[in-house]
C-alpha cells in the first residue's frame, strides 16, 4: 500500500485547455515503486497538491485500465485550482490518493446504465464511462444526460459526439442557456429523461454534480420506478485530509471522502438536501 | 546668486518616519527663512482619550507611534499612577527598565542601520548597505531582535505591546523564559561593543556647535523611566513642573506643537542625555566609550549617532543586570484604585523625554491629557541646526549638496514623524 | 505579475508606523525579500518613488486629508494589487473615533490655530475610497502576514483569507480562557485571528487590534459583558476602540452608547 | 484484598521517580495562570496541594481544596487530547530543487515516552475513541504517523475522582467517574494515602517495584465510598446515552435558533472536547520558495471553513452550526463509532464563554419525548 500521510510526487506529462477555466492534467508518478503500486476505481479521487499553496481534491478521469497515467481535469475556480491553471507540461506536484469509494461497478452487470451529470460533474463519470465502455459486453444499453449552465461550458463535445455514435449508446445534451451553435435541448436535465427510452427495472442511474439538479434527478426517477438502491450519486464536500480523518467532509455519519463520495441514495436520503449537513 | 530664483524640490525624504519639507529661503547669501514643514495629519489622541476607562489607556496611547510604543506606555502608565496615587512597588520598577531597554535596543537599532548609518556611507538604504557591510548590517538585525524579544517577553510582540496596565505587568515571564533570554544577550554583549567602537570610526562633519541639552535626571540611574528634568544650562524640575518652564505653541507651518525652554530651542535624545548622566553609566560602559577617544559631553551633533551606539550597550548591560536577578513576583502588578486627581509621567523614550500628563475622575475615567512628544520637542533645535549647518556647509553649493545635508541633519534626530510628520519636501528659494 | 521580480511599494498615510515595522521587523527575512521582489518605494526603507507602477502597494494608515484621498487614488491607479496592512487603511484605525464625534470642536481643542491644518471630518479605511484587493488586519499587522501574503503572489495565488476567531488560535495555544476563569471581558469571540492569540496569553483580555471576525455574534457576546458586570458604556468602549469603524463593532458599540444615554 | 496496594502520600515522589527512572518524561496537574493544567511535572510538590476549583455554565475559578490531598478537583481545559493531537503541527515537509523536482517527507515527531499523572476516567474514554480514531483508522484512514509516534510508550497513571465540579456528567454517559480500564496504575487519593492497582504489564512492574504494601480493607472501603459520593453528587445529564434518531427527528427545532441567539460559534466547547478531532491544513512555505511545510491544525464545525465549498458555505450561519456539533457528538458520532462522542467531562459547559450547556440544550431539543 503506498502511503497516503503524505504526498508523492508526479509529473505532468500533458497539459490540455479544455475550455477557457478548464483544463486536464496528464500525471505520472515519478518514482516507479509508487506508480507501480498504485491502482484506483473510476469515481475515486486523488489530492492534488501545488507546492507551497495547498491540496485540493480533485477526481480520477481516465481509465483505471490505462494504467501509465492518471488524468485529471479541474476548473479554474479559487485560490488553489487557479494557480495550478499555470502549471506545464514538465512541471511537478504532489499527489496523494486513491481515495474514496468510487461507482458500484459490480452493479452495472447485465443493466442499462443511466449517467447524469451536470456543470464540470461530468468529471467524475468520464472515467465510469470509459471503464464501461471498455466492457461493452457486460451490461446493456447506456445513456447519458449532460447539462451545463451555458452552452459555452460544454468541455468534450467531440467525445459526446463520439460516444453518440456507439452502438446502444445515447448522448442527450441540455444547457439552461443555449446559444447559436447549439443544436441541443435548452432546460434543464431533468426535461432530458423525456427524451431517454428507460427501462426502470433494468436500469441503474448514476449521478454527478450540483446536488439541487441531482436531487431532482432522483425525484424524477423514483416517479418513474426505478428503485432507491439503483440510485447512485456522488458528494463533494471540504475535504481535508482525504482520509475520513480531518471531519470537514462529514454528512450526517458519513464521511463522504471514505464512505463516499459515490452513495447509493438510501444511504444518504435522509439528509439529502437538508439545508446545513 | 542674484535673484535668481532656484526651486528644488524633494519629493520624500526617505528614512525617517513620516513625511514633512523643509523651505528655505536664501537671499543674499544668507539663510532668510527656514521652516521644517512637518505635515502630520492630526489623529486627536488627546482628544479622544477624554472619557475613557485608565484600563484602555496603555493601549491607545501606543497607537501614537509604532517605534517607540513602550515610551507611550511608560508614561501614560506613570502619570495615571500618579494621578491615583498608586505604588507599582519594586519589581514592576525594575521589569519597566527591562521592558524600555528593548525599546531603546530596537529603535535605536533601527534608527542607526536602516535610517541614519547608510546616510554616513553613502547608501540608500540597508539594502544597498547590506551588500557591502554584511557583517555590520547583520549586527545591527540581530540587535534589532533581541530588543524585540525583550519586548516579546512582556508584551508578546514588538509593536504595540500587550502586556502593561496601569499598575505594573498583566503577566509575569516565566523564569525559564528570562534565562534564555539571560542567554541571548550575553551573546549579544560583544556585538553592542563592536557597535560603539564601529560607529565611532565613522566618519562625520566635526562641526560644534552650541546648544541647550534637556534629559531625566536619576540620584543613581541612567535615567529611563524617573527623575528630575535637567538642563545643560542648570535646569532641575520637578516633572510636574514642566508647563512652567517650556512653552508649546503651534507654528504656521507645522501641525506638530513646537516646544522652547525659556524661550530657547533645546534638544532632547540621546546625545542630551548622555551628556548630562555621563556620570550614571556602569563602568564597563563608559570604558568602552573611552576606548573610542570620543569625548563627551559632545557639541557636535553628528555625535548623536555614537551616543545611541553607546546607549544600545548600556541597555544590554543593564538589562542583564535585570535579568540575573529575577525573580517570580507574588503580583506582577499593583491593585489600582481610582480617585480624582491629575497626575504627570516623564520618561525617556528612545528619541528624548515623552511628557504626559493625565487628569482623571473618580470612575478612573479620562477627563484631560497633554502628551508631549519628544520630536516636537526637537523641532525648533532642528530648524535651528539645519540654519547653522547649511550656512557653514556653504549657501552656494549645488542644491544637490544641501538636499542631501538637509536630510542628513533631519535624520541625525531620528525625528520620529509619525508623533508628527509625513513627506519632506526641500524647497530651497534662492532670491 | 509581470515578468522578472514583482515591483513592490509601501505607502503611509494617516497612521502610527507600526505596521510598515511589520517589514523593518522581518531582520534577515529583509534583505531575503529584497532578492525576490524589487521595493520601488518604501520611503522609510529608503527607497523612494511614490508614483512608480507596481505590482503589488501595500497602504498602511487611513484616509484623513484630502490630500491623501487624492494620493490613494493615484496609487490605485498606479498598482496591480492594492493590499491594505493595519487597522488604519483596513478600517479607519483607532483614530477614526473622531467620525463619532464633532472633529472640528475636537481639533480647535487640540490645536490653537486648526485653520492652519487641512483635514477631512472623517478618518476612513482605504477601500471607502477604492478598491482593495485585500486586507491584512491588525493593530499592527504581524511580519506573517505580509510575508504570507508576499509569498502567495510569488506562487501565483491569492494569499489565504484568515478570518476564523481569535478563540480558535487562543485554544490552539492552550491559554487558559480568561473570560471563563477571571471573567474578563474578552472580544476573541468576535475578533479575527492572525496575531496568535497574544493577550490571553498574558492573561488578559483580547480588546480586538484584529477587527471583526467571520459570523461575529456581537450582540451576544454584549450581553455576556453586562452579565459579568460591565456598564452599558464599558461595552460600548469594548466595541468602540481599534477597530471602532469596522461594521460590526460600530453598530453594536453604537446601540449600547445610545442604551446608555437613554 | 491484595488487589490494591497502599502507597502512603509520602511515597508519591517515589512513584515519580520510579517513572522518570525508566525514562519517563512526566506530565501532572498543575496550577497555570488560574486553571489546572498538564504541565511538565519535575517535583510532586508542583502538584495542586490544597487547591481546587469551582466550575459552572461559562464559569472557572481556583478554590481552596485540601492541603493533603494533590488531586482534590475536577478536570481543567484540557484532556489528553493536545498532548496527542498536537493543536499545530506539521505533517509533512516539501523541498523544491532547482530543476522543480518535489521531495516529500512526512514529519514524525520525536516522542519521548511520557508519563501523564492524574488521567481521568472521562479521559480514558475520550482516549480510546482518539485511538480507534487516529490509529485504528476507524473511517479508513491509515494511521497518523505524529498520534501514533506519541501514543506510543504513553504511561498512564489515571486518579479516581474524588472532587466532582457542578459540571461533570459522566455518570450519565457511562464514562466515570470510576475508572475502568485503560490506564497503567490507577490511584484513589485518601488523605494518608493512595491505593494503587496495576492496569498492565508495565504499571505492574513499576508499581512491583515501589515495593508497596497491601492497602488495608477499611482504606478500600473508604476509596469506594468516595467515588460513590462522587457519582451522587453529579446532578446534570442527558436524556438518554443513544440519541441519534431522536435528534435527527429534531431538525426543525426551534431551539436551535434559541441557542444560536448566545451561541458566539467560537468552538471553544469541539476545543475543549476530548473526543473532536476536526482539523484543518495549511500550507507554511518558506519566503525563499524552496521548502514548505504542510501542517494540521484543530479545527472545529464552528469555523466558516469547515462546510465550505467554493461559492457555497455548507453551514454560514450559527444555528446550522450548533446543530452539527450537538446532532454529530450526541447523535451520528454512534453511527461512526458504536458510541456517543460525549463522555461527561463537562468541559464544554465550563469553557463556553457564553456558558450554554449541552445537557441542557439536548434536552430542551427532546423536550416531550425523543
Ligand atoms: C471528491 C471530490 C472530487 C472533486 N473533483 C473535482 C474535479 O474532478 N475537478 C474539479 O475541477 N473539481 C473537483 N472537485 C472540486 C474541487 O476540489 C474544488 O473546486 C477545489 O477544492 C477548489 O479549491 P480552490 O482552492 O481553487 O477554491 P477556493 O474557493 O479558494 O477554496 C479554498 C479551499 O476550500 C476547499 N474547497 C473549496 N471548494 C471545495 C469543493 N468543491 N470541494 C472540496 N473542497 C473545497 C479546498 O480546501 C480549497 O482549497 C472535487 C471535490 C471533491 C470533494
Ligand atoms: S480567552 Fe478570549 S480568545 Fe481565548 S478562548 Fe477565552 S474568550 Fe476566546
Ligand atoms: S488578542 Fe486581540 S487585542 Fe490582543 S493582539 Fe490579538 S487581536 Fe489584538
Ligand atoms: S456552544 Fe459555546 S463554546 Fe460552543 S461555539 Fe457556541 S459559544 Fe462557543
Amino acid at each position: 500500500m503506498i502511503p497516503v500521510q503524505y504526498p508523492h510526487e508526479a509529473e505532468i506529462v500533458e497539459r490540455i485547455q479544455e475550455s477557457p477555466s478548464v483544463f486536464t492534467l496528464r500525471l505520472r508518478f515519478t518514482d516507479p515503486q509508487v506508480h507501480n503500486a498504485y491502482s484506483f476505481m473510476p469515481g475515486q479521487f486523488n489530492m492534488l497538491y501545488l507546492h507551497g499553496v495547498g491540496e485540493v481534491p480533485i477526481s480520477i478521469v481516465s481509465d483505471p485500465q490505462d494504467g501509465c497515467m492518471y488524468d485529471h481535469t479541474i476548473r479554474a475556480v479559487g485560490r488553489v485550482t487557479r494557480a495550478m491553471a499555470a502549471l506545464r507540461q514538465g512541471d511537478r506536484i504532489g499527489v496523494r490518493g486513491p481515495f474514496g469509494r468510487g461507482w458500484p461497478v459490480e452493479a452495472t452487470a447485465g443493466r442499462d446504465v443511466l449517467i447524469a451529470t451536470g456543470g464540470l460533474g461530468c468529471a467524475p463519470v468520464v472515467s465510469i464511462i470509459n471503464y464501461l465502455l471498455a466492457r461493452r459486453q457486460s451490461f446493456g444499453k447506456l445513456t447519458i444526460l449532460q447539462g451545463v449552465k451555458h452552452s459555452d461550458d460544454l468541455i468534450w463535445r467531440e467525445q459526446y459526439e463520439r460516444w453518440a455514435q456507439l452502438p446502444e449508446t445515447e448522448v442527450h445534451l441540455a444547457a439552461d442557456v443555449g446559444g447559436p451553435a447549439w443544436p441541443f435541448h435548452v432546460g434543464q436535465v431533468t426535461a432530458l429523461l423525456d427524451r431517454a427510452d428507460l427501462r426502470p427495472d433494468h436500469t441503474i442511474a448514476m449521478m454527478c454534480g450540483p446536488e439541487g439538479m441531482m436531487r431532482a434527478v432522483t425525484h424524477e426517477l423514483i416517479e418513474r420506478r426505478l428503485p432507491e438502491e439503483r440510485l447512485w450519486v456522488s458528494l463533494e464536500r471540504n475535504m481535508q485530509c482525504g482520509q475520513g480523518n480531518c471531519g470537514h467532509c462529514q454528512m450526517g455519519g458519513h464521511f463522504v471522502c471514505s464512505d463516499g463520495p459515490v452513495f447509493s441514495y438510501p444511504e444518504i436520503k435522509s439528509l439529502f438536501g437538508v439545508a446545513g449537513f | 546668486m542674484g535673484d535668481r530664483n532656484v526651486r528644488i524640490n524633494v519629493p520624500l525624504l526617505a528614512r525617517v518616519e513620516g513625511e514633512g519639507a523643509l523651505d528655505v529661503r536664501v537671499k543674499e547669501g544668507r539663510i532668510d527663512e527656514l521652516k521644517l514643514v512637518i505635515f502630520e495629519p492630526p489623529r486627536l489622541f488627546e482628544k479622544f482619550l477624554e472619557g475613557r476607562p485608565y484600563r484602555e489607556v496603555p493601549d491607545a496611547v501606543s497607537r501614537i507611534c509604532g517605534l517607540c510604543p513602550v515610551a507611550y506606555q511608560m508614561s501614560a502608565s506613570h502619570a495615571i499612577e500618579d494621578a491615583f496615587g498608586t505604588e507599582p512597588g519594586p519589581w514592576v520598577r525594575e521589569m519597566r527598565r527591562l521592558f524600555y531597554c528593548g525599546e531603546w535596543l530596537q529603535s535605536h537599532a533601527v534608527h542607526m542601520h536602516l535610517l541614519a548609518v547608510p546616510d554616513f556611507l553613502g547608501f540608500n538604504s540597508v539594502i544597498e548597505m547590506a551588500a557591502h557591510y554584511p557583517e555590520e548590517v547583520r549586527r545591527g538585525l540581530e540587535i534589532q531582535e533581541i530588543g524585540n524579544a525583550i519586548i516579546r517577553l512582556f508584551g508578546q510582540r514588538s509593536v504595540h505591546p500587550v502586556g502593561t496596565r496601569v499598575g505594573g505587568f498583566y503577566h509575569a515571564p516565566q523564569k525559564a523564559q528570562v534565562e534564555a533570554l539571560l542567554e541571548r544577550l550575553h551573546r549579544a554583549l560583544p556585538l553592542a561593543e563592536a557597535l560603539v567602537a564601529w560607529t565611532a570610526t565613522l566618519e562625520v562633519p566635526d562641526d560644534p556647535q552650541e546648544f541647550v541639552a534637556v534629559s531625566l535626571r536619576h540620584p543613581d540611574e541612567y535615567p529611563m523611566n524617573e527623575g528630575r528634568l535637567v538642563s545643560s544650562e542648570g535646569l532641575d524640575i520637578d516633572i510636574a513642573d514642566y508647563q512652567g518652564h517650556f512653552e508649546e505653541f503651534q507654528v504656521p507651518h507645522s501641525s506638530a506643537l513646537h516646544a522652547l525652554l525659556e524661550g530657547k530651542p533645546y534638544l532632547v535624545g540621546p546625545l542630551a542625555r548622555l551628556n548630562l548622566n555621563l556620570d550614571r553609566l556602569p563602568q564597563p560602559v563608559r570604558d568602552t566609550l573611552a576606548r573610542t577617544g570620543v569625548r563627551f559631553p559632545s557639541s557636535n551633533m553628528f555625535h548623536s549617532a555614537l551616543a545611541r551606539a553607546v546607549e544600545v550597550h548600556y541597555a544590554i548591560v543593564e538589562a542583564i543586570r535585570i535579568c540575573e536577578a529575577y525573580q517570580l513576583p507574588e503580583t506582577p502588578y499593583a491593585e489600582v484604585r481610582p480617585r480624582a486627581g491629575i497626575g504627570y509621567g516623564c520618561t525617556e523614550a528612545p528619541r528624548g523625554i515623552l511628557w504626559h500628563a493625565f487628569a482623571m475622575d473618580d470612575d478612573g475615567r479620562v477627563v484631560k491629557v497633554t502628551i508631549i512628544p519628544p520630536t516636537s520637542q526637537n523641532q525648533a533645535r532642528m530648524e535651528q541646526d539645519l540654519r547653522w549647518s547649511l550656512e557653514r556647509l556653504g549657501l552656494e553649493k549645488p542644491d544637490e549638496e544641501l538636499r542631501l545635508r538637509g536630510e542628513m541633519v533631519i535624520r541625525n534626530y531620528d525625528p520620529c514623524i509619525s508623533c508628527s510628520c509625513h513627506f519632506l519636501k526641500l524647497n530651497v528659494e534662492r532670491l | 505579475m509581470s515578468k522578472g521580480k514583482p515591483r513592490v511599494a509601501v505607502h503611509k498615510f494617516t497612521s502610527c508606523d507600526g505596521c510598515q515595522l511589520a517589514f523593518l521587523n522581518l531582520g534577515p527575512q529583509l534583505l531575503e525579500l529584497a532578492q525576490l521582489v524589487d521595493i520601488v518605494h518604501f520611503a522609510e526603507a529608503g527607497m523612494v518613488a511614490p508614483d512608480a507602477e507596481v505590482d503589488i502597494a501595500f497602504v498602511e494608515g487611513s484616509i484623513s486629508t484630502p490630500h491623501e484621498a487624492e494620493r490613494i487614488r493615484a496609487i490605485r491607479a498606479a498598482s496591480k494589487q492594492v493590499i491594505t496592512i493595519g487597522a488604519c487603511a483596513t478600517a479607519g484605525g483607532i483614530q477614526a473615533l473622531r467620525n463619532l464625534h464633532n472633529a472640528s470642536e475636537w481639533m480647535a481643542d487640540v490645536y490653537a490655530r486648526p485653520d492652519h491644518l487641512e483635514t477631512l471630518a472623517t478618518s476612513t479605511p482605504v477601500s471607502e475610497h477604492i478598491r482593495v484587493d485585500l486586507e491584512l488586519w491588525g493593530c499592527p499587522t504581524n511580519g506573517r502576514q505580509v510575508i504570507g501574503a508576499v509569498r502567495s503572489l510569488l506562487f501565483g495565488a491569492a494569499p489565504v483569507d484568515e478570518r476564523d476567531k481569535i478563540c480558535v488560535e487562543c485554544k490552539r495555544k492552550q491559554n487558559v480562557c480568561v473570560l471563563v476563569a477571571k471573567g474578563e471581558p474578552c472580544m476573541g469571540p468576535v475578533t479575527r485571528t492572525g496575531c496568535g492569540a497574544l493577550c490571553p496569553a498574558v492573561e488578559r483580555d483580547c480588546f480586538a487590534c484584529y477587527g471583526p471576525s467571520d459570523n461575529p455574534n456581537t450582540g451576544a457576546l454584549a450581553h455576556r459583558f453586562r452579565e459579568l458586570g460591565l456598564s452599558e458604556r464599558a461595552v460600548a468602549d469594548r466595541f468602540l476602540f481599534i477597530n471602532n469603524w469596522a461594521q460590526a463593532y460600530r453598530v453594536e458599540g453604537l446601540k449600547w452608547r445610545e442604551q446608555e444615554n437613554g | 484484598m491484595g488487589e490494591y496496594a497502599w502507597l502512603p502520600r509520602d511515597g508519591l515522589g517515589a512513584l515519580l521517580d520510579a517513572l522518570k527512572g525508566r525514562g519517563y518524561d512526566c506530565i501532572g496537574p498543575r496550577i497555570r495562570d488560574g486553571a489546572i493544567l498538564f504541565e511538565p511535572l519535575e517535583t510532586i510538590s508542583q502538584l495542586p496541594w490544597g487547591a481546587s476549583d469551582r466550575q459552572g455554565p461559562g464559569f472557572y475559578r481556583l478554590a481552596d481544596g485540601n492541603e493533603r490531598r494533590a488531586f482534590h478537583f475536577a478536570n481543567g481545559p484540557q484532556a489528553l487530547k493536545p498532548l496527542l493531537f498536537a493543536p499545530r503541527e506539521a505533517l509533512w515537509r516539501v523541498v523544491r530543487n532547482e530543476g522543480g523536482r518535489l521531495a516529500f517527507e512526512p514529519i514524525v515527531p520525536q516522542a519521548p515516552p511520557r508519563a501523564v499523572l492524574g488521567v481521568r476516567a472521562c479521559d480514558l474514554a475520550a482516549l480510546a475513541i482518539h485511538d480507534a480514531h487516529f490509529m485504528k483508522g476507524a473511517h479508513g484512514a491509515q494511521p497518523d504517523l505524529q498520534y501514533a509516534a506519541r501514543r506510543e510508550g504513553l504511561f498512564l497513571v489515571a486518579v479516581n475522582c474524588a472532587h466532582p465540579s457542578a459540571t461533570c456528567f459522566c455518570a450519565s454517559t457511562g464514562d466515570g467517574p470510576e475508572v475502568r480500564g485503560g490506564f497503567d496504575l490507577l490511584l484513589d487519593e485518601m488523605e494518608e494515602g493512595f491505593l494503587v492497582r496495576p492496569g498492565s504489564g508495565a504499571g505492574g512492574e513499576v508499581l512491583a517495584a515501589l515495593g508497596l504494601g497491601p492497602a488495608s480493607e477499611e482504606a478500600v472501603r473508604a476509596a469506594r465510598r468516595q467515588l460513590e459520593h462522587v457519582a451522587r453528587c453529579q446532578t446534570r445529564g442527558l436524556p438518554g446515552r443513544n440519541l441519534q434518531d431522536a435528534l435527527f427527528q429534531k431538525l426543525e427545532h426551534p431551539h436551535w435558533e434559541e441557542v444560536a441567539k448566545r451561541c458566539l460559534s467560537c468552538g471553544n466547547c469541539a476545543n475543549v472536547c476530548p473526543t473532536c478531532f476536526c482539523h484543518t491544513h495549511e500550507e507554511a512555505p518558506e519566503l525563499d520558495g524552496a521548502s514548505s511545510r504542510h501542517y494540521r491544525a484543530w479545527d472545529t464545525c464552528f469555523s466558516p471553513d469547515h462546510s465550505y465549498l467554493h461559492g457555497f458555505m455548507v453551514r454560514a450561519d450559527t444555528p446550522k452550526r450548533y446543530r452539527q456539533w450537538l446532532t454529530h457528538k450526541l447523535g451520528s458520532w454512534h453511527e461512526q463509532f458504536g458510541r456517543s462522542g460525549c463522555v461527561g467531562c463537562g468541559r464544554c459547559i465550563t469553557w463556553c464563554p457564553a456558558g450554554i450547556d449541552i445537557t441542557e440544550a439536548a434536552g430542551a431539543i427532546l423536550e416531550g419525548g425523543q
